[in-house]
């Protein structure tokens, strides 16, 4: 481990490191609508969006181990507050984001009830029958959700003040709301409800004899995986400025699901990349294949399931990992003696701390088989 | 040093995105749009020249509705026809179709897509309510034309407030009323089952025949819905036989069209007049009942099905046929859908003939004011009508019935607005 | 080389060939982690031997990559037959039956269906043959004999038996591959004293009778050394002590190596 | 009272569907541990096959077995290319290999064959008997003497033959069957094949009622995982009675309760899905979990 600490630079360069490269993400995001134009940015401020419901996802299928498939109706319920607030009430953009999650935290905290007794399978299709169900509930509601032709609302309108495009100013605040969504993800796992969920998912029964309230533990990260599900909906209306309930059959729970895995499960960054996957990849699929984009569609997913099986986020680790293990073979192939074997004898790049980075070495529990 | 990992692999996968971004398209930061002088000065000249003319159209050619994604088919075919033949008023077209999967976001992305990336002069079909809602208001606000939306939804021609989108189809509406006066003519006492579809379409037209049928004997004793997403309409078609109706009123998709018109061939205790809507009207969707099945079965229609033997030997249907074979080998052209596509392409050319500026302005106008136009494929007595109170094109269906192996039409074309009026708001 | 050799002319000639099942250099591990740094040990035909050793010196992985589970490099031979770089269907083909830890019983089937599997090896090859089938049928009897609470149960569903039941049940079907290799997984895991006591003396008798070599992995050492004729310690995938068992048992450094850290490595899951 | 038994006759008819497509789903879950959500899509090219044969001019009676058989090899084949480069991957990851593959398939169905519906051979005479004043159907009839028989062949298949042992085996426990000398590659894949035969011979059933389009099968998926889901994911014969239960119990409920109405009658299934699962979180027919060791 002294080489990979040393290889790694003092704690102090690191958290320089790593503060440069948020620094760095930061401007990048923050100099985007104005570099691209005005479609890009839309694109953009929907991968957003759709990042910040796979976060949610995440929560609940990467960490909690829980498989839902009715995330579209969360994000249906969010879509549809903003929109009959707005519609009905007139109220500002901004005062329907706390009531659509407020609003789907306590949906899933109902829902959260039954997924308690419910296991793997099992709940994944009950969520699915929900999401199923929703569509023609939201069209029998119609004296408030406006039936089958749906609401159309006003869309975010910039402030004089703030001199930007419509698409400019969405964009920055969508790009504030999944920040914020972002950062508080992350900060979930890390508090105790986050340890509590990586117990349950590793080891239930073990997790319950340590004293984690399993019950609590897995009804509140259904409720929590529902509020980000909820606020991207909401966010959703902002932008699209139209909801109807088929927008949201179940397909869009299974895309989301999809979107996840093709992102990577229980990574930080894997909602991001899974959101990019399911708004690019479609026209992609498209442009590929006029004919039938749906067939060039499975393919990509397929491709991408066989290329990484942990999602397009673990590729990197994957990669690395690979290459490290190739030199490792030859190195050890050449060492026929029974003493200890050395490090890879000559990675590519000396300075290059990728070998001591990969998955393997950081986690303990893989080595210890015995 | 996870930490680190992470934060560096977010910055490098944000930046593959951004760059991916980038990468799509040219960047196009200039919004400007180009205007045209003379006459037409200050109008939208965007995506349409002396020598061309650019039009996008959103379909969806994947998902649960790509049943429909072959209209495309059809509007490409008539344009490339158009072209061989020097293009519309010496402009080449060219049609961009984008797939939105019937998905309402998608939707709005692609009209982005073909608004400011690849500047489309119009719009020219959206499919589906939901999608055409979906990006009405954007269109609009663009001021970029959105004509001849493939959907019969009425509030394409009720509403005032969308100058800039008309509908094309008899809007479900009028269809119903269709219905609705063939019934108090022939059977004015009637008590009606409806099966239909749970959306925009089902509800329109269930909603028009109700009013129309309000101060009559006729009555609707039971109605029965379904969703897209079920597999069969058998159990409501139980249920609607419960009520031993004398009218069945089949307003359906094709499949479940198929389904509905099966189940009642197989119930010989109930024996209902069955009314099947225009959707649901083509050939290819009878016969896998069985021709014997659906005899007497009654429609409305405007334009000539291509799987219909009479039309066999007429001259729009040749060219139609010939074209479809040459640009779209693929494609059947017995598909009622590719027909539909034809003729509102066709509809569309008209349009552009019309412009009295060769702008998106002067192009909104002339949907806006066609009179008595007539079209290929539609039916004979069946033409555009638009007006300054008027945004329904199409106003007229001719009733038909089914026997032998074809539709046979009866009556007059029945003009609705003539008729009935415009439909309410 | 599948048959089991019984008369104990047989077992002489077994004495003869001290390299029945020969390992040589043998590295392996998991991803990145090399677990065996070079083995180096033989058993010889009809031999008990046991491999002991603390938590993560390598144990479990020997057996691993003996039947084939995990990746070895090096060299095994089973009767002059290398067995690295087999899938464990195959090795189990050519004899070597392995009990993994935790037993892997089939707990939806019932425990004579259990042995049915077991034996599936040789139905598979022999097509069935009526000849065949009364040769399963001895052999359920023999299993049956061996472990008379089997017996009693058949019928029932594996999952429902308790864990000293459900071990015997892995090594009964182990046993129904007629295997010229047995392979044991920590059999004491999670048993009773006495229970596990009953199961050693059962495989005591299945190698005196039908003269199988067996190398068994152990945690509970003195038990281990009752039954075995060899033993190996092992330390950081290394072998740090060979030689008869009685030797392994006197040697004051396995009471310090190996059994000192037993009693510490019971609760703590393992960490070395 | 007649209309009722009509009703439930009706409900019977569509389960059976249901149920159909809900053993294949069984089939392939209690091999692999995933829900299959191409299974319908396969089970729809299937179809396609057979409608292609017969279009062709084949007999029905022949095209049946030629179907069942291309079927066959074409699960295993599936379980070859698509599934087994994945098999080690997290079961998600499997999943969502389904999804692609239904994605894939359906596409490639409608670029084939086109969207437009296709009429297919009824196998089962037209007409039916009176039962009590109740109308059933000779096909009604036909599909649940079907459903019936292929449960049966399959528990004949799992419960008394050593092809079917091995196969339980390998469900039971991958790991162990390897170590004892199952090539369980081989068996997954004609797990796969098996279940693409069942869900072939399901399709062939429906499509005649449904009538046969790419979409055919996409609705009675998602009745086939509830009637799955109730009847416990693990039993050919849950899938069947749990099949006939979300069947009867949606018409009942479509028909009879006004609250629901035939809008929202696909909620009655979850509604009973959860009742279920709640006092029995393993489904009607379902093992109690047994935690793998």
């Amino acid at each position: 481990m002294s080489t990979i600490v040393a290889t790694l630079g003092t704690d102090r360069a690191r958290r320089l490191r790593a503060a440069l490269t948020a620094l760095l993400v930061a401007a990048v995001a923050l100099c985007a609508p104005f570099y691209f134009a005005p479609f890009q940015v839309f694109q953009l401020t929907m991968v957003l969006l759709y990042a910040v419901a796979l976060a949610g996802l995440n929560l609940l299928v990467g960490f909690g181990g829980q498989i839902s498939l009715g995330h579209g109706a969360f994000f249906a319920a969010g879509a549809y507050t903003a929109a009959v607030m707005l519609d009905r009430y007139d109220t500002g953009h901004l005062a329907t984001l706390p009531v659509a999650a407020a609003g789907c935290f306590l949906l899933g905290l109902g829902f959260g009830v039954p997924a308690l007794r419910l296991r793997g399978l099992y709940l994944a299709l009950v969520t699915l029958a929900f999401a199923v169900f929703l569509p023609p509930l939201l069209k029998r509601l119609e004296p408030v959700t406006g039936g089958s032709m749906g609401l159309t609302v006003d869309k975010m309108q910039p402030p004089a003040w703030s001199g930007l495009a419509e698409d400019q100013w969405t964009y920055f605040v969508v790009l504030t709301v999944t920040a914020v969504a972002l950062l508080l993800a992350r900060n979930l796992l890390r508090s105790r409800i986050g340890r509590a969920l990586l117990a349950v998912r590793d080891n239930e029964s073990a997790a319950e004899v340590m004293g984690v309230r399993l019950s609590l533990h897995k009804t509140l990260a259904f409720a929590w995986s529902a509020l980000f599900a909820g606020v991207s909906g909401c966010v959703y209306t902002w932008v699209i400025g139209f909801v109807s309930p088929d927008s949201f059959s179940f397909v869009l729970s299974i895309t989301l699901l999809a979107g996840l895995v093709v992102g990577g499960l229980a990574s930080l960054y894997g909602p991001l990349l899974g959101a990019a996957f399911v708004m690019y990849v479609p026209s992609v699929a498209q442009d590929i294949s006029e004919a039938a984009p749906g067939v060039v569609f499975g393919l990509l997913i397929i491709a991408v399931m066989f290329v990484a099986p942990t999602g397009l986020a673990g590729l990197a680790a994957r990669v690395r990992s690979a290459a490290a293990r190739r030199s490792s073979r030859t190195a050890s192939d050449a060492d026929q003696a029974p003493e200890p074997e050395p490090e890879p004898s000559a990675p590519p790049t000396p300075a290059d701390p990728a070998p001591a980075d990969a998955e393997p070495v950081g986690a303990p529990p893989r080595t210890e088989k015995e | 040093m996870r930490k680190k990992t992470t934060v560096r692999a977010a910055a490098a996968a944000s930046a593959a995105l951004l760059l991916a971004t980038a990468c799509t398209s040219q960047r196009g930061q200039d919004d400007k749009d180009a205007a045209a002088d003379g006459a037409c000065q200050g109008q939208q000249t965007t995506g349409i020249t002396d020598k061309s003319i650019k039009l996008g159209g959103i379909y969806p050619l994947s998902g649960p509705a790509s049943a429909y994604g072959t209209i495309s088919k059809g509007v490409n075919a008539y344009f490339k026809h158009v072209n061989d033949k020097g293009g519309i008023d010496g402009r080449t077209v060219e049609f961009i179709v984008r797939d939105d999967g019937y998905q309402p976001p998608k939707a709005v992305e692609e009209a982005r897509r073909l608004v400011e990336q690849e500047k489309v002069f119009a719009v020219f079909q959206t499919l589906g309510t939901p999608s055409t809602a979906a990006v009405w208001d954007y269109l609009d606000k663009r001021k970029v034309p959105q004509p001849f939306v493939a959907t019969g939804a009425s509030v394409w021609g009720t509403d005032d407030k969308h100058p800039w989108t008309t509908g094309w189809q008899p809007n479900y509406i009028s269809e119903a009323r269709v219905y609705a006066k063939y019934l108090k003519e022939e059977k004015p006492k009637a008590k009606v089952a409806v099966l239909f579809q749970n959306d925009d379409f089902g509800k329109d037209l269930l909603g028009g025949f109700k009013e129309a049928v309000a101060d009559s004997g006729i009555k609707v004793v039971a109605e029965e819905s379904y969703e897209v997403t079920d597999p069969s309409v058998s159990a409501q078609m139980t249920s609607l036989a419960r009520s031993e109706a004398d009218v069945l009123l089949n307003i359906t998709t094709p499949k479940f069209g198929s389904q509905a018109l099966a189940a009642d061939a197989k119930n010989t205790k109930w024996n209902p007049l069955h009314i099947v809507n225009n959707v649901s009207s083509s050939a290819t969707v009878l016969k896998p009942v069985g021709f014997k099945n659906v005899q007497g079965v009654v429609s409305a229609t405007y334009f000539k099905d291509p799987a219909d033997p009479q039309w066999a030997d007429d001259a729009e249907m040749k060219t139609y046929r010939d074209a479809l074979r040459e640009h779209a080998p693929g494609s059947d052209p017995a598909n009622q859908f590719n027909a539909y596509g034809w003729a509102a392409a066709s509809s569309l050319h008209k349009a552009l003939d019309a412009m009295k500026c060769p702008t998106r302005e002067g192009l909104r106008d002339a949907v806006r004011n066609l009179k008595d136009v007539k079209v290929d494929m539609l039916l004979p007595g069946v033409t555009l009508s638009t007006g300054p109170d008027d945004a329904f094109p199409i106003e007229t269906m001719q009733l038909m019935r089914f026997k032998g192996e074809r539709w046979q039409l009866f009556g007059k074309p029945v003009d609705t607005r003539k008729e009935f009026g415009p439909p309410a708001k | 080389m599948t048959e089991p050799t019984t008369d104990s002319a047989e077992a002489a000639r077994a004495e003869a060939e001290p390299d029945f099942l020969k390992v040589a250099g043998l590295h392996a591990g998991y991803g990145q982690a090399r677990v065996l740094q070079g083995l180096d040990f033989s058993v010889a035909r009809g031999e008990v031997c046991a491999i002991l050793g603390p938590n993560g010196a390598g144990k479990t992985t020997t057996l691993r990559a003996l039947c084939g589970m995990v990746r070895g490099r090096g060299s095994v031979t089973l009767n002059g037959t290398e067995l690295l770089g087999r899938s464990p269907e195959q090795t189990a083909r050519l004899g070597v039956a392995h009990v993994p830890e935790g037993r892997g019983t089939f707990n939806d089937l019932t425990v004579e269906e259990n042995l049915r599997v077991g034996a599936h090896v040789r139905t598979g090859r022999w097509r069935r043959g009526s000849a065949e089938r009364a040769a399963v049928a001895a052999d359920l009897e023999r299993i049956y004999d061996y472990f008379p609470k089997l017996r009693q149960r058949s019928r029932q569903a594996a999952g429902s038996l308790s864990g000293g039941e459900q071990q015997m049940l892995a090594i009964g079907r182990a046993l129904m591959l007629r295997p010229a290799l047995l392979l044991l997984d920590e059999p004491s895991l999670g048993l009773a004293p006495l229970v596990t006591r009953e199961l050693f003396e059962i495989v005591r008798a299945v190698n005196e009778e039908e003269r199988t070599t067996v190398v068994v992995v152990e945690q509970n050492a003195q038990l281990a050394l009752d039954v075995a004729h060899r033993a190996h310690v092992l330390e950081a995938g290394r072998l740090v002590l060979s030689g008869p068992s009685r030797e392994i048992r006197e040697d004051g450094q396995v009471a310090e190596v190996y059994l000192g850290v037993s009693v510490r490595s019971g609760k703590d899951g393992g960490a070395p | 009272m007649t209309e009722l038994l009509q009703q439930v006759v009706e409900g019977v008819g569509s389960g059976a569907v249901y149920a159909s497509l809900a053993l294949a789903l069984v089939l392939i879950h209690r091999f692999t541990g995933i829900v299959n959500f191409a299974q319908g899509e396969l089970a729809m090219i299937s179809t396609y096959v057979a409608w292609q044969l017969v279009a062709s001019g084949m007999s029905f009676w022949l095209a049946l077995p030629v179907t069942l058989a291309v079927s066959f090899a074409g699960g295993m084949l599936v379980e070859r290319i698509v599934i087994r480069p994945v098999r080690n991957a997290p079961e998600l990851t499997m999943v969502i290999v389904t999804v692609g593959l239904f994605i894939f398939v359906n596409a490639m169905a409608g670029l084939i064959w086109s969207f437009t519906v296709k009429d297919f051979p009824q196998p089962f005479p037209d007409g039916g008997i009176d039962l009590a004043g109740a109308r059933v159907d000779w096909s009604t009839l036909g599909i649940i003497a079907v459903v019936a028989a292929v449960m049966g062949l399959l528990y004949l298949l799992f419960q008394h033959t050593s092809a079917g042992l091995v196969m339980r085996a390998v469900a039971c426990n991958p790991a162990s069957a390897r170590l004892s000398g199952i090539r369980v590659g081989r068996v997954l894949m004609l797990g796969w094949g098996l279940a693409a035969t069942v869900g072939a011979v399901s399709g062939v059933l429906v499509a005649p009622l449904l009538f046969l389009e790419p979409n055919m099968m996409g609705g009675v998926l998602i009745y086939a995982f509830a009637a799955a889901t109730l009847g416990g994911f693990d039993s050919p014969v849950g899938a069947v009675v749990g099949g006939l239960c979300v069947g009867v119990a949606e018409t009942l409920a479509g028909a009879y309760v006004d609250v629901v109405g035939a809008d929202l009658k696909v909620g009655v299934p979850l509604v009973i899905i959860l009742a279920v699962l709640l006092v029995r979180p393993q489904g009607l027919f379902g093992r109690a979990a047994v935690e793998r060791a």
